[in-house]
């Protein structure tokens, strides 16, 4: 299993039978493989879909149907399709239950920053604001740190922000964090890593629990 | 995943002092059964949302007339004598709006906005005690979005995963309402499974619907109105 | 011929083949009888119809399909369904040709008071507002007088307005009349009637073109 | 009632300096054979809304890259990067909106609303340079809304007299843009009679629609795109 799929893997335990969860680009979009009933829960997608299916097999794909990610997809039974107005009043208007997001960066106070670096032009903000501001879950999935090795969990943002105080769990590779109003309390270790590493890979401080830090 | 519940159990959601969005316009797509229901389990303080009063007698006129409703909110009252009466001797409070504009409202409520803004009655009376803005270098009314605690809807055709279908004029305010109010309680004429609906022919998905419940039978209030037969 | 009937037939005559128009309660529901290409005109319903039909016979209602008046309705070949909120896109989006309106009183510079009476609760705006506001054209059917004789066509409307300098054309049993931005301008003349009778039945000025007057 | 007409007719209505919403999100709901008729046509100074740009080589992409257009309005450019080069050499201004937020500006202007008021961005930079209003004691943007010259609509299925089915995910945008341009262009890949839809599946009325082009053919752009096949 890939550092990614251990992260798509752990961040489907997080979905409850019955939920609407939304999959931004990148890790998330891995997440449906590893549901355990995925028939219970209706993957929405910005581009005016509920009930997205698997990934199309090559020489199955509509010409009609992407995801907002622009991947070939199914449907799964009970699916709609809508306009954009209404697919983001399903967003904005609080119906998803989670949200899964990657980042660049995020703060021990859930604030998130994943759409712009400044001095390179944004190539542009889509869905992710409204997601990161109106879900009811905001679940990011991201590497715990950056390809040369930076902590992407900050005391604060440095980039300009995407959403403020929205982030409710950040899953890496390496653990399972909460955002809580005391801060960013550890919920779960990876197998392969301990405490002592992963708060050295992450700037913030983080609040542990008495007794054993659960695995994963 | 099945949406499908005991009207009781459903409508225990509903509480005194609750906003209450209710579909409908006329008799069409007025969620007759659970009004009655609705006023039988007693709940009173509401604050009610609803295009028009019904006719005396009917829908929503029986919870104005037992009293179980201090607030209408509403586009217009013109076929319901009783509920004028109610008004003008300030048994209810009515706050009237333009009826697309309290489409809008209920709309944008539903689409997490916090309000829209029109040159409706920009001239008018209607001006007086709203919050005027400037947009576009012309004056215009700042309408505040609404949102419910509970919906009230009735559908032709549910699956049971909360995918509706109106029939015909029935549709009026139903999806914007069920868009609009953190619980979503709806009553369906025909009900299918997960699945048998064409998913390019939902008028309102899924995401949006809390709880259904079967319509056991039509009562005579759904039928053809003998008032209004020529 | 009665006087509401002589309106109507009047009224229907202003209709363009392919327009969307929308009646209001009253004469205007009575124009869809005189007019000459029903097919190609479509009716719009405030309550979510475009492409209303004519009235049911008894015993053929649906109970599912009124028209905004409560009228039981059917359908014309090409109509549709939709909700409260793209009702009125079409009516404030500009989509909507003609509207024809009843009133209390109508002024010289096209101002519309329909809605109500100070001093009496008003019943409520329902749609009249919006299409009396945003309709491409509005006209007026309404008797030239109220029913005690008082002129309705005044110099200033003397009730709160529905809408400021929106009508274009009224219909009277007498007349029909033109909003210009000279004044109220007579562009015909009922059989029935004579200008000065006319004249002396509305307060504001009639403005009236050489030669003869049409008649109808 | 019959709205169909030649396509070289219809794209007449498009001229200089003209405001073109384009409907679509990716290759579904994209009117290629309408771009591509537009491009052969030489209309330039265009300011073009459209969810993004299409791919490079594609749809609206050829029309930034012949240089028609000076303003794109959209919500991301993520898949174009020559799109992304021209805005960064400032060849073309681009302004972006959260895109539910650019599809209810869209729908607002059809709405023949002013404007709507949202929190989204609130606490970004993206309250920067915006109109800030207080509603319900909250800080909140007052986004303008957007309307257009001339809308670029893809059906799946069109009557004559202008009412129209989209399938699936190519829905989108195209009813909002629809509704809020004075001149609406519709290819459709079918034609059929007055009356032979469900008046209760029909996805946008017929009302919002000015003309209607018959596409004799799908080319290859409306097809599966291989380099997104897994």
């Amino acid at each position: 299993m890939s550092y990614k799929e251990k992260i798509a893997a752990r961040a489907a335990r997080e979905v409850q039978p019955g939920q609407v969860i939304n999959l931004g680009i990148g890790i998330p979009t891995m997440i449906p493989d590893y549901l355990p009933n995925a028939g219970e829960v209706f993957i929405q997608s910005e581009n005016g879909i509920l009930g997205v299916g698997h990934r199309c097999g090559r020489g199955t794909e509509d010409r009609n149907l992407i995801d907002a990610g622009g991947s070939y997809v199914t449907l799964q039974p009970g699916a709609s399709f809508f306009d954009s107005a209404v697919s983001f009043a399903i967003i904005r208007g609080g119906r998803v239950d989670i949200t899964f997001l990657g980042t660049l960066e995020v703060s021990a106070e859930g604030d998130l920053a994943n759409w712009i670096v400044p001095g390179k032009m944004a190539p542009g903000i889509g869905g992710g604001m409204e997601l990161a501001q109106k879900a009811r879950q905001v679940i990011v999935t991201t590497t715990h740190t950056t390809r040369d090795g930076r902590p992407k969990i900050l005391e604060r943002c440095t980039l300009p922000l995407t959403a403020k105080g929205c982030v409710k769990t950040i899953i890496t590779e390496l653990a399972v964090i909460d955002v809580t109003p005391q801060g960013l309390r550890l919920r779960e270790l990876a197998r392969e890593t301990n405490l002592s590493e992963v708060q050295a890979k992450t700037t913030a401080p983080l609040l542990v629990t008495d007794g054993a830090i659960p695995r994963f | 995943m099945d949406k499908t519940m005991a009207i009781e159990q459903a409508l225990t959601a509903v509480q005194d002092g609750h906003t209450v969005m209710v579909g409908g316009f006329g008799v069409p797509g007025t969620p007759f059964t659970l009004i009655d229901r609705l006023l039988a389990q007693g709940t009173r303080n509401l604050t009610l949302v609803k295009n028009e009063a019904n006719e005396a007698g009917m829908g929503v006129s029986k919870l104005l007339e037992a009293g179980r409703v201090h607030t209408l909110i509403t586009s217009h009252l013109g076929l319901n004598p009783t509920a004028i009466a109610m008004m003008n001797r300030s048994e209810i409070t009515v706050e009237l709006y333009p009826q697309g504009i309290l489409a809008e409202k209920i709309r944008a409520g539903g689409a997490g906005l916090l309000g829209i803004v029109t040159d409706i009655g920009i001239d008018t009376i209607l001006r007086e005690n709203r919050q005027l803005v400037r947009v576009a270098g012309q004056e215009a009314i700042l309408e505040p979005a609404l949102r419910a605690d509970i919906a009230l809807i009735h559908a032709a055709t549910a699956d049971r995963a909360g995918n509706l279908q109106f029939a015909q004029s029935a549709r009026n305010f139903s999806p914007l309402m069920a868009m609009a109010a953190d619980r979503v309680i709806v009553e369906t004429e025909a009900i299918v499974p997960v699945g048998a609906l064409d998913p390019d022919a939902v008028h309102l998905p899924g995401a949006f619907v809390d709880h259904i419940v079967v319509l056991d039978e039509l009562t005579a209030e759904y039928g053809v109105l003998a008032r209004h037969v020529l």
